[in-house]
This record gives structure tokens, C-alpha cells and sequence, in this order.
């Protein structure tokens, strides 16, 4: 069987992430991410040959599938239009689905967007939709989530501040990221631990916010990346992963399915030892200690020593594995777009577009979301030079 | 591009309503039937993907649960849309293409009964100019139906024509919801339900889903004597703007058809997903169909569970192909309101 | 295993959703506000009405609005006689697509008339304007025969 | 302090729309936002095995199912044993004492809260099932709580029993002695 197609990122647009977005509608949201985007590729609608959406749950917006009424947005009319749905690591799959048309050679040029605009509702209220027959005591996704960082905080004998470390680096991190949604130039480790104990171990100021937002991607065969005006990022390997929500065997903690996506991942992209290859990594963390508790999953540690690297500060901005330069969904979280900016964000790294928050000398980069229960895994590596 | 074919199908009887399961115990039997008629189990399937929507319930996060179904343990390499089960099935044909995988699973499911649908479906128009009016499908479809009767393209006879024929098929289709005789002259007698469609022009309200399963080259041949080989599959959408939309066209069938390359050679039979009667004759002046057998299943007229009726009509097309009874078929999904939004598919057997 | 008798309950969501408008839905609905009906050109020259941010069929951006009457034609219409709830009547009426006066598309809303045979394609609308207007589609309260004032 | 990185130039921006050719709405402030409310109403049906597990819940019983392939018991069930996604259909009473394996403190107010914050919300692995599910921890300190402790099921009066999740109201310490927290790793 023939080599499949190489897959070019070609131009990145992303809105100004806000609580609100006062200033635009919400087809005008996805709009001001889909022109940068092509702006950046040198390309316009007419260009595109296909257009794939991904976003979270539809109680958000209260909207249902609104793929359709969108199509007129995102000049989409006549071409084909998907709709991917995965819960959080929904932006990473919508990216994956949109590479593989290139990758199959079904289409050269697609268009991909995530996207919310969670100032249509509340996150409170669209994530723990109040059922009958139940008790409600888990409270969003920070109550949900936070026994199974006390459960990696006991495992792994951390100290208790790790998480204040990762929160405080990528609030900071953000300053350098104009289009974050939390600039808070006056944080300190300080402000961080005296901030409000939500779940108790997850801080308020360790805790994602509540984002409106869009990223787009063009992405083009190899011809196309070969004649893009700027550089563009190559995809060298791509993957999702699902595993049960209650599975007797499963570890919430360090699940297999992140564990075999990023082997999968690893073994297209011919990584052997990613702390060593990758130059850089965008993970979702959208409670601070889900840093430590990913560098485990994803390789970059033996399991317990994930909090090590934070501490060290090989995480850091100018550390040697930067994780999270863009300030990551602790900063900014429109939950169906937070996937596909972690993706995004990569490839702004291995073309040296990232601006301010650029990692120099920055050739091979990880992208990583997760959603569900933690269940739901996609990734992507892409680099500066092809495949 | 690799040859790659539908070589399983299973659907449940889909009913008005099935308070006695949740989603997963509704799926479940139906994937489980889909992989035993192959002789597949869990661990054969390379790739798996769903569709299905969250608003038809009110369950967020609706596939979480149900992909319980699949047994995803050790974990497995799986997407959803949230559309019908005809793109999860698009998405899995793509996937195949890469290499990625050899086989796959796709199902769409959809309980309807929780809710108005109707009702339920007007969330999904334009939030600003359509959203606060509580514009509901039935009473927009009858605004194409209109837009087809004035047209002169359509009369309310011809309707009620495709009606009966429907569900008269449907007799010899066990899965199906509504079906039997029905005479013209008595549904024409009727009054209207949302003039100018009346119950009969209606697709009924159901709880229902499909499962297929696609296995590309020797592992289909291995898998099915007469594997239904997707020769072409394409989808396409027109604008949501349905006040400048000419509602008599769907322009976007055409498009899909055209890529598909329906017009290749003869068709023996189609599955047009077109929930109302009215839309039917809206697909087949757009796809060229010539003298194929149309909805022997009955459609989507006998039974329409919502985000599973469009990758029945790829099922349906794809038994009468695996059985031998047909040979180039064609099978259409549809999703959005006013046909806004159309997938083709064109599947032959060997020989 | 014997099956006991299925449970069930009422499941209610409900929100007060936000939908900010941007400027062009947010001057439609500000010219509504107004007793106003706005349209806007679209990339070929035809006025689309109610005003869109972007061609439908090209996606371009569009900026140019243009003020039209409260008057129009029906093009296609249908006959509500059980309404829904948070339809625009409780008493059966019509929805219909209203070309208003110098656009060149419809737009959907309520017909008020007593019954179905009052209604055709082709007659002779004008908005009816709620008395209380919070820029909202619902501003027009309905639309009317035109020859009813 | 730090600047704040600014925004490139040159991005794309929605172009502004010229009000002024518009009598009626060029001088009067303009409409931004707009509220929307909606509700849809559903019949909501839980399914054969929650129904089972709930109507036996209503009688002072916890009932888990059993996976056909592995054994595990599964509670709640949901009708699928989801690592072989087949039926689960052979029913097991099980106890009315459990053991924390980890949990949160809470103290955020929510919708259709119903305890006072802070509260603590376990992961409890019930005596007899081989999962863990969510509980409300009352009668112990919430910086007291921790995992290995023993608990049990502290039920709403009999005559006010349903086929409600509510009829658990909290679970409470048991007094038994902790049960070693590496013997539960595997149940979180």
C-alpha cells in the first residue's frame, strides 16, 4: 500500500479568549479564529475543500448539533462538514479527524475548528446537568476530579505545593500569550495558596476558568506544506484512545488508555525516549496537579516522579521539557476548543510562531488532551521537519 | 484508495418508545448482533465510532455511557460525532483509508420518546432569528412542502402516493414501526396535520439503533461471501439561511451524488433518507436515480430514529447487496433541517 | 430475571441562555427595538433580510445595512393548530416566511389570522409591532394582513 | 509585575458596520446581548438494570451485577459490564459498610446542593462490589477522613424510603478498625 499523504499545518487562528466575548456572536466567534487562520496559511474560504467542528456538549450553548446552522459562517456551504464530539479531549480528536482526510487523500485542504462559548450558560450547570434518581454530590469537574489527585498526591509522597508550583508557572507563562484568558500579572505563590479551597486539594486559582473561545487549523498535503509561506508543522503521528468511565481495573490516576495513546503516538513519530526528543508539550491540565500526573502517563517520568520535573523546574518556560508555554487550560479553557489550542500550540512552537512564549530551538512538539472521565485520550506530535 | 465494505448490519425493532431500556441496554444487542454476524469479536475491531446527540434525551455526555456497549477494555481507538450514525460510519471510511485500521464498528442510536421532539429539534436553528419563535421541524418542513406544491413540482396526491407505497414496503420489513395498507383516498380525506402535511406525510417518532460493520479488502472478502463494496461516499451541506434558500433543491444531494458517482452505472435499489414525504421527490430530482427501486425498507417514513435512520438507509442498501438481491446500490442520510445537510453513497457487490 | 416495573420522572432543563450579537444581529434586533426592519447586502447584490453578518452561500463578511419597511409577502406558510410551547400564540396561527419589502430572502415568523383560509402565498403581510421591545425577534409580535389596519 | 504580552498587529477583526445611513437605530444605544431562556422538558426512564438496582434500593437493599465474563460486581449497574460489553444480569446483595478509598472536600456551593459546605465526597468501595461509588461522609471531621477507613450506609427513615439514591443519606464511620490502604489501591 502507498505511503499515506504527509500532513502540514499551515496556518493557526485563535480568538482572544474571555469569560464573555461581549463583542462578537457566536458564529462571529469561530469566524474571527477561521480568517486568522487562513490568513496565516495565505489562503481564503474558497480554498478550502472541507471543514471539520469540534466542540463539547451542546447544553452549553443550548443549541442542538449546530453544525448545520453554522455552515453559512464558515463558508462551508457545498463541502462537506463534520461534527466530532468527545467530550474535553474533543479538540484533539476534531484536529486528528481533519488530518486524516489529508492523511487519506480524500481532501488537500481542510479547515478544522474548536470552539464554546460557555458564556451561554454555566459550566456548573452544563457539566452536572441535575439528574433524577441521584444524589448531587459531585459537583463539577473539579469535585469529580480532585479524589484522584489526592489519590496521585498519596501514591507519589509529593509535597503538598506542587500544584501551587504548576499553577503559579502557568498564570505566568500566559502573560507572555496575548491571546490567554487570564492575565493576572500580580500572582504569587502566595496568592495561589491563599486562594479558596474548592475541592479540597484543588484551589480556586488552581482550577481552569470558564473561557468563550475558538482555534482554527488549515491543514494541507504535502504539496501544500511544501508551498506554505511560512513554515509549516508537520504531523508525525496522531492517535485516540477510549477506555470505560467505571471499569473494575481501571486507574483513574494514570489510565492505560493515555498510557498506550502516547505509545502509539510515539511509535509513529519514532520517539524512543520522548523527555529526551520532545522539545516541548502542551497538556491538558485543567487542575494544576494534573501536570505531575500526565508527565507519568505520557512517559516523561517514572510513575511517582512526575512531580519531581515540576519541581525542578524542567517544566518551566526556559526549563529543558517547557510544558504548557502558552499558559495552558489553567489560563484559558473554552472546553471543546482547549484540545485543539493544546494541538495548535505545538505547531505554533516547531514553525517559531509562538511569539512571546516561543521555546527556542523548539523542532518537535507534543500536543495531549484528555476528556471524560479521564477516559478519553488523543494526541499529536508534530515537528519542524517532515516526517 | 482501499476497497472497503459494509459486511454486517443489525438494527433494533424501532417502537414509539422504549422507557424499558437506557441507551446502552438499547445498543447493546444490536453492536453485539453486528459483530457475531461476521464472526467478530471485541478484540477484531480496529477502529470504532459513533453517533448520536445528546439533546434527544437530555443526557449530556450520552456516549460516554454508551460506549460501555463495545466493551472498551483494553482500551480502543474511537471517536463520536454528534450527527447521525451515516458520518461516524464517513469518519470510520476515512480511517480505514489511512491503514489505521482494517475494521470497523459503527452505531447510531437515538431515544426520541423523552422528549417533544418537534420541539426538541427547533434548538437546533439559528439561535437569534429562529430560536425564540419555537419554530418546530414539523411546521418547517411544511414550509418546504409548501415551497414544492406552489412550485407546481409536487401535489398533496403525490404525497400521500409516497406515503402509502411506504409503508406498504414496510410490511415485509420486521424492524419497522408503521406499516400496512394505507389508501390515498382516505389519507387524502384527512385533515392536516401542519397544512400542508398531514399525519401520513409525517415520519413517525421512534426509539431505535444500528450498528454496521466495514472491513476493507481480503479481511471483508474473508469475513462475507458478497461483500457491499463503498464505491463512492461523499457528503455535502447547503445554508442554514432557509429564507434564501430555494427549498425546493438540495443542492448539496446533487453535489454528493455527483462526487459518489451515483450516475456510474444502473441502480437497483435506494435507500432515500427522507423523513417526509414531500423530501422524497426533492432527492430524487436531485439524484439521479433512473428506475431504481426506491425505499423498499420503507425509509424513514416507516421508522426514523433519530441519528440511526441515516446509516439504516447504508444498512438496508448494503443487506440487499450482501444477499445478493441487488447489485449497485444506493444509499442517502440526511441531517439538518429541509434535507440542509446530505450524504451518498454508492455500494456494489462482486460480480 | 423478572423485570420490575420500569421507573420514571420528569426531567426539566431550563436555562436563561446569553447570546451576545456582535454588530450586525445586534443592529437587526436594535432596528426591531426601534420599529425598524433592517436588512443587509449581501456579496451578490441581493438584500437578505433579517441582516446576516455573512454571505450565505460565500461566508464573506458583509457590512452594508440597508433600511427596509415593516410590509411584505408571504412565500411559504403553514397552519399551526396546536401550538407549542413558547410559540409566538397559545390559539392556533400561522408560521410563514415573510419576504419583506425590498429584500431579495424571508424571514420566519407568526401569521396572526382566525383560521387557515386566510392564508395564502403570495398575501400581503405587515409586522405587528409588541409593545414592549427588548430587541428580540419577538419584537415583532406577528405579522398581519396588511389591508387588517 | 510583568507586562502582558499584547496582541499581534495585523490580525483579522470583524468588520464594523456602518449604523449611520439608519436613522432609527444610528444615534440609540445598541442591543450587545440578548437572554434567552429555554426549557425542554423530557420523561427521563433510567433502564432495566438501574431500575432494578433502584427499586431494590427502596427496600433497604444495595444490589450490584455481576460481569458474565469476569466477575466483578458492578454497582450502580448500568446494564453493560463495560469491559466486555455484554449484559450484566445475575444480581448480588451486597453489604451495608464500605471503605473510603480516596475522596474531596467540597466547598463550592452548587445547584441542587444538599448538604452544607464544606462536606466531604468519597469514592466508597461497598462491601461485596469490586467499584467504587460516590458518598456524602458525615459524622467524622472532614480533615479526619482518609482512605482505608471503614464506613457505613446511614439510611433515611423507613418510611420515607424511594426508589431515590437519597435514600443513602451519608455514610458514616462504621468504628472498624481501617482497612490497609494498599490492599484498596486498585479501587479508586
Amino acid at each position: 500500500m502507498a505511503r499515506n499523504e504527509r500532513v502540514a499545518v499551515v496556518g493557526v487562528g485563535q480568538t482572544k479568549y474571555a469569560a464573555t466575548r461581549g463583542d462578537v456572536s457566536l458564529p462571529g466567534l469561530l469566524r474571527e479564529a477561521v480568517f486568522r487562520a487562513l490568513d496565516d496559511a495565505g489562503m481564503a474560504m474558497g480554498d478550502i475543500d472541507a471543514v471539520v467542528l469540534g466542540k463539547a456538549p451542546d447544553f452549553f450553548e443550548g443549541l442542538m448539533m449546530p453544525e448545520p446552522y453554522l455552515a453559512d459562517a464558515l463558508g462551508a456551504v457545498g463541502k462537506p462538514l463534520l461534527r466530532v464530539h468527545t467530550a474535553g479531549s474533543v479538540g484533539g480528536s476534531t484536529a486528528i479527524v481533519a488530518a486524516g482526510l489529508v492523511e487519506a487523500r480524500v481532501h488537500r485542504r481542510v479547515l478544522t475548528v474548536g470552539w464554546q462559548m460557555q458564556s451561554c450558560s454555566e459550566a456548573m450547570w452544563a457539566l452536572s446537568l441535575p439528574m433524577p434518581f441521584q444524589q448531587q454530590l459531585v459537583a463539577g469537574a473539579g469535585g469529580y476530579f480532585a479524589p484522584f489527585i489526592r489519590a496521585y498526591m498519596q501514591r507519589s509522597e509529593a509535597p503538598d505545593d506542587i500544584g501551587i508550583l504548576v499553577a503559579l508557572k502557568d498564570r505566568r507563562n500566559a502573560l507572555k500569550n496575548p491571546y490567554a484568558h487570564l492575565h493576572e500579572p500580580d500572582i504569587s505563590y502566595d496568592s495561589i495558596k491563599e486562594s479558596l479551597m474548592l475541592w479540597d486539594p484543588i484551589r480556586y486559582a488552581e482550577t481552569c476558568p470558564s473561557s468563550d473561545g475558538a482555534i482554527a487549523m488549515v491543514l494541507t498535503d504535502e504539496a501544500g506544506g511544501d508551498a506554505a509561506a511560512r513554515p509549516p508543522a508537520w504531523v508525525h503521528g496522531m492517535a485516540f484512545r477510549s477506555e470505560p468511565v467505571m471499569a473494575v481495573g481501571r486507574d483513574e490516576v494514570s489510565p492505560l488508555a493515555g498510557r498506550q495513546c502516547a505509545a502509539d503516538v510515539y511509535a509513529q513519530a519514532g520517539i524512543t525516549d520522548p523527555r529526551e526528543q520532545l522539545d516541548v508539550v502542551e497538556m491538558y491540565v485543567p487542575f494544576s496537579w494534573y501536570e505531575p500526573m500526565w508527565l507519568e502517563n505520557l512517559g516523561f517520568a517514572e510513575v511517582g516522579d512526575g512531580w519531581k520535573l515540576t519541581e525542578k523546574g524542567v517544566t518551566a518556560l526556559d526549563g529543558d521539557l517547557p510544558v504548557n508555554p502558552s499558559g495552558g487550560v489553567l489560563s484559558s479553557n473554552p472546553i471543546g476548543a482547549s484540545g485543539m489550542i493544546r494541538f495548535g500550540e505545538a505547531a505554533l512552537q516547531v514553525r517559531g510562531q509562538a511569539g512571546e512564549h516561543q521555546v527556542d530551538g523548539a523542532r518537535l512538539a507534543l500536543g495531549h488532551a484528555y476528556g471524560g472521565g479521564a477516559q478519553f485520550f488523543a494526541m499529536w506530535v508534530v515537528g519542524a521537519d517532515k516526517p | 484508495m482501499r476497497d472497503v465494505a459494509i459486511v454486517s448490519f443489525a438494527q433494533t425493532v424501532h417502537s414509539r418508545r422504549r422507557q424499558d431500556v437506557n441507551e446502552v441496554e438499547l445498543i447493546q444487542p444490536v453492536i453485539q448482533e453486528a459483530k457475531e454476524r461476521v464472526g467478530l469479536d471485541r478484540h477484531d475491531i480496529g477502529f470504532t465510532c459513533s453517533g448520536s446527540s445528546d439533546y434527544l434525551a437530555g443526557q449530556a455526555f450520552s456516549f460516554v455511557m454508551t460506549l460501555d456497549a463495545v466493551g472498551p477494555w483494553p482500551p480502543i481507538s474511537e471517536s463520536h460525532v454528534e450527527m447521525d450514525g451515516a458520518w461516524a460510519l464517513y469518519e470510520a471510511w476515512v480511517k480505514i483509508q489511512t491503514g489505521a485500521a482494517d475494521t470497523a464498528l459503527v452505531y447510531g442510536y437515538g431515544k426520541s420518546s423523552p422528549g417533544d421532539l418537534p420541539r426538541v429539534l427547533s434548538r437546533q436553528l439559528d439561535p437569534y432569528y429562529f430560536g425564540p419563535l419555537w419554530l418546530d421541524s414539523v411546521s418547517v418542513a411544511a414550509l418546504q412542502a409548501r415551497a414544492m406544491i406552489d412550485s407546481g413540482k409536487l401535489t398533496q396526491r403525490q404525497m400521500a402516493e409516497t406515503a402509502a407505497r411506504s409503508r406498504a414496503a414496510a410490511k415485509a420489513n420486521p424492524f419497522a414501526q408503521v406499516k400496512g395498507d394505507f389508501d390515498v383516498e382516505a389519507i387524502l380525506a384527512e385533515d392536516c396535520l401542519a397544512d400542508p402535511l398531514r399525519r401520513h406525510d409525517c415520519p413517525p417518532v421512534s426509539d431505535g439503533g444500528a450498528a454496521v460493520v466495514l472491513a476493507a479488502d481480503d479481511t471483508a472478502r474473508r469475513l462475507v461471501e458478497r461483500p457491499a463494496w463503498i464505491r463512492g461516499i461523499d457528503h455535502r451541506v447547503d445554508s442554514h439561511n432557509l429564507g434564501a434558500r430555494d427549498l425546493t433543491r438540495a443542492p448539496s444531494a446533487a453535489l454528493a451524488a455527483h462526487e459518489a458517482g451515483v450516475s456510474g452505472g444502473k441502480v437497483d435499489v435506494a435507500e432515500l433518507h427522507a423523513p417526509f414525504t414531500h423530501q422524497e421527490a426533492i432527492l430524487r430530482a436531485e439524484i439521479p436515480l433512473d428506475g431504481a427501486e426506491v425505499n423498499p425498507s420503507g425509509g424513514a417514513l416507516a421508522a426514523n430514529p433519530m441519528m440511526a435512520a441515516g446509516l439504516i438507509r447504508l444498512g438496508e442498501v448494503a443487506r440487499r447487496i450482501i444477499d445478493g438481491s441487488a447489485d449497485r446500490g444506493v444509499a442517502h442520510a440526511t441531517a439538518g433541517h429541509c434535507l440542509q445537510q446530505n450524504l451518498v453513497a454508492v455500494l456494489e457487490g462482486d460480480g | 430475571m423478572t423485570e420490575p416495573e420500569i421507573l420514571s420522572a420528569p426531567l426539566v432543563l431550563e436555562f436563561p441562555f446569553s447570546r451576545t450579537t456582535g454588530p450586525v444581529i445586534g443592529a437587526f434586533l436594535t432596528g426591531l427595538r426601534e420599529k425598524t426592519v433592517v436588512g443587509m447586502r449581501g456579496a451578490d447584490g441581493r438584500v437578505i433580510c433579517p441582516a446576516v453578518e455573512y454571505d450565505p452561500e460565500t461566508g464573506a463578511p458583509l457590512t452594508e445595512l440597508v433600511e427596509l419597511s415593516d410590509t411584505g409577502t408571504v412565500t411559504s406558510w403553514t397552519w399551526v393548530s396546536q401550538p407549542r410551547q413558547g410559540q409566538p400564540f397559545a390559539r392556533p396561527f400561522a408560521f410563514a416566511l415573510v419576504q419583506i419589502d425590498g429584500a431579495d430572502t424571508a424571514m420566519a415568523h407568526a401569521v396572526d389570522v382566525a383560521d387557515a383560509t386566510e392564508m395564502s402565498t403570495g398575501m400581503r403581510v405587515r409586522a405587528r409591532w409588541a409593545v414592549e421591545r427588548e430587541g428580540l425577534i419577538t419584537d415583532i409580535e406577528c405579522f398581519e394582513p396588511e389591508l387588517a389596519r | 509585575m510583568s507586562e502582558i504580552a499584547e496582541l499581534p498587529e495585523g490580525l483579522w477583526y470583524q468588520p464594523d458596520v456602518d449604523t449611520s445611513q439608519i436613522p432609527a437605530i444610528a444615534g440609540v444605544e445598541a442591543v450587545r446581548s440578548i437572554r434567552v431562556p429555554a426549557r425542554v422538558e423530557y420523561l427521563y426512564t433510567p433502564g432495566r438494570a438501574p431500575t432494578r438496582f433502584l427499586r431494590a434500593l427502596a427496600e433497604k437493599r444495595i444490589m450490584g451485577e455481576r460481569c458474565p465474563v469476569t466477575g466483578k460486581v458492578y454497582v450502580p449497574p448500568r446494564g453493560v459490564s463495560p469491559v466486555v460489553g455484554l449484559p450484566t444480569e445475575e444480581q448480588v446483595e451486597l453489604g451495608h459498610r464500605g471503605t473510603v478509598t480516596t475522596f474531596c472536600v467540597v466547598d463550592i456551593a452548587f445547584t441542587g446542593q444538599v448538604t452544607e459546605t464544606p462536606f466531604v465526597s468519597a469514592l466508597v468501595l461497598i462491601d461485596g462490589a469490586d467499584i467504587t461509588l460516590h458518598g456524602l461522609i458525615q459524622g467524622i471531621p472532614p480533615a479526619d477522613v482518609r482512605p482505608g477507613m471503614r464506613v457505613e450506609a446511614v439510611w433515611v427513615p423507613d418510611d420515607e424510603l424511594s426508589t431515590s439514591f437519597e435514600n443513602i443519606r451519608w455514610w458514616r464511620p462504621s468504628g472498624e478498625p481501617d482497612v490497609d490502604p494498599d490492599t484498596i489501591r486498585e479501587y479508586l
